[in-house]
């Protein structure tokens, strides 16, 4: 959705509001660290940490901002409580897209400014050469990147938070081929808080905490010319890190719902790969038989994705978090995943032109 | 450390004349920042020759500029305030240079002004109707506004703040 | 506050910093990275995480420009991220390698710093228009040296000190930074040319700022146990801190950097640092402009408010004085690429407490010293205590 | 500026020169002055980085040998672009390829006359000398090999 009445300082408050509530803190009282997330050029002001303090409640306390995913803010908040410097943390991010003119000449200030941006291209062309590279490495079909984008739109009907309108239709309308337009997940505004604490005071505040059971983050080379092509790499060192740190081996028996990047329809099937979720299998494979559904047996994506609830930008990562949460308290309502959820993963990658994303892996 | 460290520094006229190859490159980004809630109300208030402040019923500060959250208690400010478009000067600078760093002829006075009645809370603007020399901290100032057919909903409805002598 | 574990600096390194360099935004960053690896004897392969630091993308002209520089400061194939905090980045770069370690997640952390200013024209000034509130300030084309110059006045006028004192710390870190291989001015100026330089916005002249620049910085963190192993000599990083005031600059008296403040408190306490006055050997604090320094010996405790003019003009500031402050030149003599600055000092603790400072050195074998940088609209403080 | 109280206009009111660096400027003169392709070599790893760097992005070793690439490379993905850098629908789509070479690591990213297949092999196609500035544009586009 769009959010043109209110200032983004004003959607972060209302976010804010709401998961001190939900965390039975007072931010002012109780909360010791805030980590936010932003970039300069989707805020269109420079050294935007400057505008971050005062709707979260952080004003004249420890308040930093990590210029990239809200779930790399979420590792730092988890490094930050592992210190023991503090019991408190609260993460921030968000997306006010409606407040940019035109998203591709942000993108197109991202690319290497002597070998990729003078050739006047449009950033999506990345997503499309890298679309090709993987349907051609993994045997996956335009088909099932169709089936994802319905996949997730349906996902998304039942989940108040997404967004409700803009999505286009399925007609494979060219942007870069094989790259449609509906491959693509709109953009949509929105904010979001996360309430970390150390386990004591978890316990403190309430009965049924989700814990942080590992994160990982990690980037392949920012280079176009020697990153891998066609396989996530930094999706499946990010993941190798947060699985080490929360003991799982075998991720595709022990994760029982999955919330990962769809910014493009085929980067969900990419990234499931990378996160082992396909245990050697291919995705596409698992997608057909319907593995992946709300009801199969490793559900991805109940939220309905970026492609259903909208691309939130920095924000997307915590979107991916808050659902996974939701899914372990049984609180997701229509979309709560059928199955028994013990453990849940979610992850994030930070879109063209990068190779860099972050794992959490959550539990009861 | 290393006594010769790295660093090939370039002079201008080497980035000019094209001895070092270069790429040169304009953005085009542009945004539509939605002014929301508190700073709508309050650009509408200059519109209409007004300086809106919001008040905290926990802790009785006004904020101007205002907002719809109070930063010390974390609570919802719905209270709104019309306050008086005089005030003091917190401080000041005189200024020659532009926002690109071209020199200007004649000075801008850029102060924070403390509006009366809000405490110690102020905003950025600008002095005239001034010579640089008779500006203090703690002088008096009053707004002078601009038309009311040209006031668009911005801070420079406010054309400026003059001495009150 | 109970940290868990110790960190140390155990290398560090640094380019030129320069007006306009040839480099790129990610060879800048590699020459310090290289550099602070080199120090150390370690190769990047035995380097778990890599934390970077750098100021606005509308100076480099990149969009999440961290991950543009990211192979230049050595984070491929590694967890590495980006913090950003305005002008306090610099210093929290090392805070923000250090919770990389002490959170016992990863043994060893590169942090590099990178600024190229020179890529944005006209001038890189004119970025800085956008880093005041786009709905009621912008439009009333305001330039950096305005909150500088608002801010000095009210600082000025709450001590009434006068300009001469100010420009006194102008002079002796111009004076300071002849001695470093990488500054960019390396040129004495007298206290006469700071006071009859142009004035840009009263009381702000030319020569009481830093000058514009590229470069990088780099330092590389480990824990304890592999400290121990690298090096005899390890830095410790003994206190960290930050705070940022309100976003709302106009509502409160600049007067005194209470952020600054707040975070030195922080990190002090972790240090254990009760009598700053006393235990804090010698000091970097930020200074982008003369004053500033003033300002935040004030804001670090290292004097009663309004005493630091006195301090300076009585000598004991100076390298060879009883509180050295600013030995490396600071940003004033050594040039101000925004964050790589900031990174730089604390390059010049760890060469300092070392010993290694050649003709920068100070005097009487210093143990425990603090650096600070600050930032955004006036707002942020960034503090790290360090002890050899 | 604002006409509307509900929303404020702005953008950035600057512009960039970039150096193409200490490897890239190496880079673009030799594409310019002699149409040859140059990468800088590891040693340590073994890899030829093309487009050259002064470091090896595995290693963090000092680059400073350069070495030919043979201008014959692989196409190992493609696409079809139809929008220009702002979103804007372009008069004639454009086809881009990423062409790895044999003897280097890495490759590079550029246009392609006419569709190209994955596993294609193609060539880089310079423009006449004196029209070349120093820039990535100085390659035309990439052809196939006959």
């Amino acid at each position: 959705m769009t959010t043109r009445e209110v200032s983004y300082k004003e959607l972060i408050f209302d976010a804010a509001l709401k998961a001190y509530e939900d965390a039975g803190v007072n931010p002012r009282r109780d909360v010791e660290s805030f980590v936010c997330s932003s970039e300069d050029f989707y805020e269109g002001t420079s050294i935007f940490d400057e505008y971050v303090p005062d709707q979260i409640g952080g004003a004249l306390k420890p308040v930093c901002t990590i210029a990239a995913d809200g779930m790399y803010s979420l590792a730092t908040a988890y490094m930050q409580i592992l210190t023991g410097l503090f019991d408190v943390v609260a993460v921030e991010a968000h997306s006010k897209a409606s407040d940019i003119v035109n998203i591709s000449s942000i993108y197109d200030l991202a690319l290497d400014p002597v070998y990729v941006r003078p050739l006047g291209l449009n950033a999506n062309f990345i997503a499309g050469l890298e679309m090709n590279a993987f349907l051609h490495s993994s045997g996956t079909s335009l088909r099932h990147c169709t089936e994802i984008i319905e996949k997730n739109r349906k996902n998304a009907v039942s989940n108040p938070l997404a967004m409700n309108s803009g999505h286009g239709p399925l007609t494979r309308t060219r942007l870069s081929y094989p790259l449609a337009a509906e491959d693509v997940a709109p953009l949509a505004d929105g904010a979001a808080v996360v309430v970390l604490a150390a386990e004591d005071a978890a316990r403190n505040l309430r009965d049924d905490p989700v814990w942080i059971n590992g994160v990982g983050w990690a980037s392949d080379s920012p280079n176009l010319e020697t990153r891998d092509w066609g396989k996530a790499t930094y999706a499946a060192l990010a993941g190798k890190q947060a699985y080490r740190l929360a003991k799982i081996t075998n991720p595709a028996d022990e994760v029982d719902v999955a919330e990962i990047d769809d910014t493009y329809s085929f980067k969900e099937l990419q990234h499931a790969e990378a996160l082992g979720l396909a245990s050697g299998r291919r995705a596409h494979e698992m997608l057909e038989q319907g593995v992946f559904d709300l009801d199969g047996e490793l559900p991805i994506n109940p939220s309905g994705g970026s492609i259903g609830m909208g691309h939130t930008l920095e924000m997307s990562g915590l979107v991916r978090v808050i659902e996974v949460v939701q899914q372990l308290r049984g609180s997701a309502g229509k979309h709560q995943v059928v199955g028994d959820v013990e453990t849940g993963l979610a992850q994030t990658w930070r879109g063209v032109p990068t190779a860099s994303g972050a794992v959490v892996v959550l539990s009861r | 450390m290393p006594t010769e460290p790295p660093g090939k520094g370039l002079r201008e006229e080497d980035l000019e004349h094209h001895n070092v190859i270069t790429v040169t490159y304009q953005p085009t980004a542009k945004y539509s920042w939605a002014t929301g809630v508190a700073i709508g109300r309050f650009l509408n208030g200059l519109k209409e020759g007004e300086i809106l402040g919001t008040k905290c019923d926990e802790c009785g500060r006004i904020a101007v500029p205002p907002r719809i959250f109070c930063e010390w208690c974390f609570r919802r400010t719905t209270t709104w305030v019309k306050l008086p478009d005089t005030g003091t000067v917190n401080t000041f600078s005189i200024s020659y240079i532009a926002t690109d760093t071209t020199r200007l002829k004649t000075p801008t006075i850029p102060a924070v002004i403390e509006i009366d009645t809000a405490g110690h809370a102020g905003f950025l603007h600008i002095v005239g109707e001034a010579r640089p020399e008779e500006v203090k901290i703690g002088m008096r100032v009053k707004a002078v506004w601009a038309d009311p057919e040209v006031r668009k909903g911005s801070i420079t409805d406010i054309r400026y703040f003059r001495p009150i002598r | 506050m109970h940290v868990k574990k110790r960190v140390a600096v155990v290398g560090a390194g640094m380019t030129k910093f320069m007006r306009r360099a040839h480099e790129t935004g990610k060879e800048l960053a590699f020459e310090a990275a290289k550099q602070a690896l080199d120090s150390a004897e370690m190769r990047i392969q035995d380097v778990d995480s890599v934390a970077l630091g750098s100021a606005p993308d509308a100076f480099d002209g990149v969009h999440m420009k961290g991950e543009y520089l990211l192979d230049g400061a050595g984070g491929w194939q590694k967890p590495y991220s980006r913090n950003f905090v305005g002008g306090g980045t610099g210093v929290f770069s090392a805070i923000h390698g250090w919770w990389h370690v002490a959170s016992g997640l990863f043994d060893t952390c590169l942090v590099v710093a990178e600024e190229k200013m020179s890529s944005c024209l006209p001038h890189p000034q004119t970025a800085f228009l956008t880093i005041f509130d786009n709905m009621i300030e912008r439009p009333l084309g305001p330039n950096l040296i305005w909150i500088f110059a608002l801010e000095m006045q009210r600082y000025m006028q709450r001590h009434k000190i006068p300009k001469e004192q100010i420009a006194q710390v102008a002079v002796k870190n111009k004076r300071n930074a002849l001695d470093h291989p990488c500054a960019q001015i390396a040129r004495a100026a007298t206290l006469q040319d700071i006071l009859t330089s142009e004035v840009l916005a009263w009381p702000v002249q030319r020569l009481d700022i830093s000058p514009v620049s590229d470069g990088a910085c780099a330092v590389l963190l480990a824990s304890e146990d592999v400290a121990r192993k690298i090096t005899d000599s390890p830095v410790w990083i003994s206190g960290v801190g930050w705070n940022l005031d309100t976003t709302y600059w106009t509502n409160r008296d600049l007067y005194f950097p209470r952020y600054v403040a707040n975070a030195a408190r922080m990190a002090y306490d972790m240090a254990g640092v009760t009598n700053p006055r006393r235990q804090i050997d010698f000091a970097e604090p930020y200074d982008p402009f003369d004053y500033k320094e003033l300002h935040h010996m004030e804001g670090l405790l290292l004097c009663r408010k309004g005493e630091a003019p006195k301090l300076t003009a009585e000598g004991v500031t100076e390298r060879d004085g009883k509180l050295p402050i600013c030995p490396s030149g600071g940003l004033l003599g050594v040039g101000n690429p925004i964050a790589a600055a900031g990174l730089m000092k604390i390059c010049e603790l760890f060469w300092q407490l070392r010993g290694e400072a050649g003709k920068r050195q100070v005097a009487g074998d210093p143990r425990t010293a603090v650096a600070q940088a600050w930032g955004d609209l006036m707002q942020i403080g960034t503090v790290v205590v360090m002890q050899g | 500026m604002a006409t509307d109280p509900g929303t404020i206009e702005g953008d950035f009111p600057v512009h960039f020169r970039y150096t193409a660096g200490i490897a890239g400027e190496k880079f673009l003169k030799e594409i310019k002055d002699n149409g040859r392709l140059v990468a800088a070599r590891c040693s340590n790893c073994q890899l030829n980085y093309l487009p050259p760097r002064i470091y090896c992005e595995r290693c963090m070793s000092k680059l400073e040998e350069y070495v030919e690439v043979e201008n014959s490379g692989i196409v190992q993905s493609y696409t079809l672009c139809t929008q220009d850098r702002e979103g804007k629908q372009l008069a004639e789509p454009v086809n881009v390829a990423f062409v790895r070479f044999p003897s280097a690591h890495g490759g590079i990213i550029h246009r392609t006359h006419g569709e190209v297949c994955v596993g294609d092999r193609v060539r880089a196609v310079f423009k006449p000398k004196s029209n070349r500035t120093g820039s990535i544009l100085d390659i035309e586009f990439f052809e196939k090999e006959p």
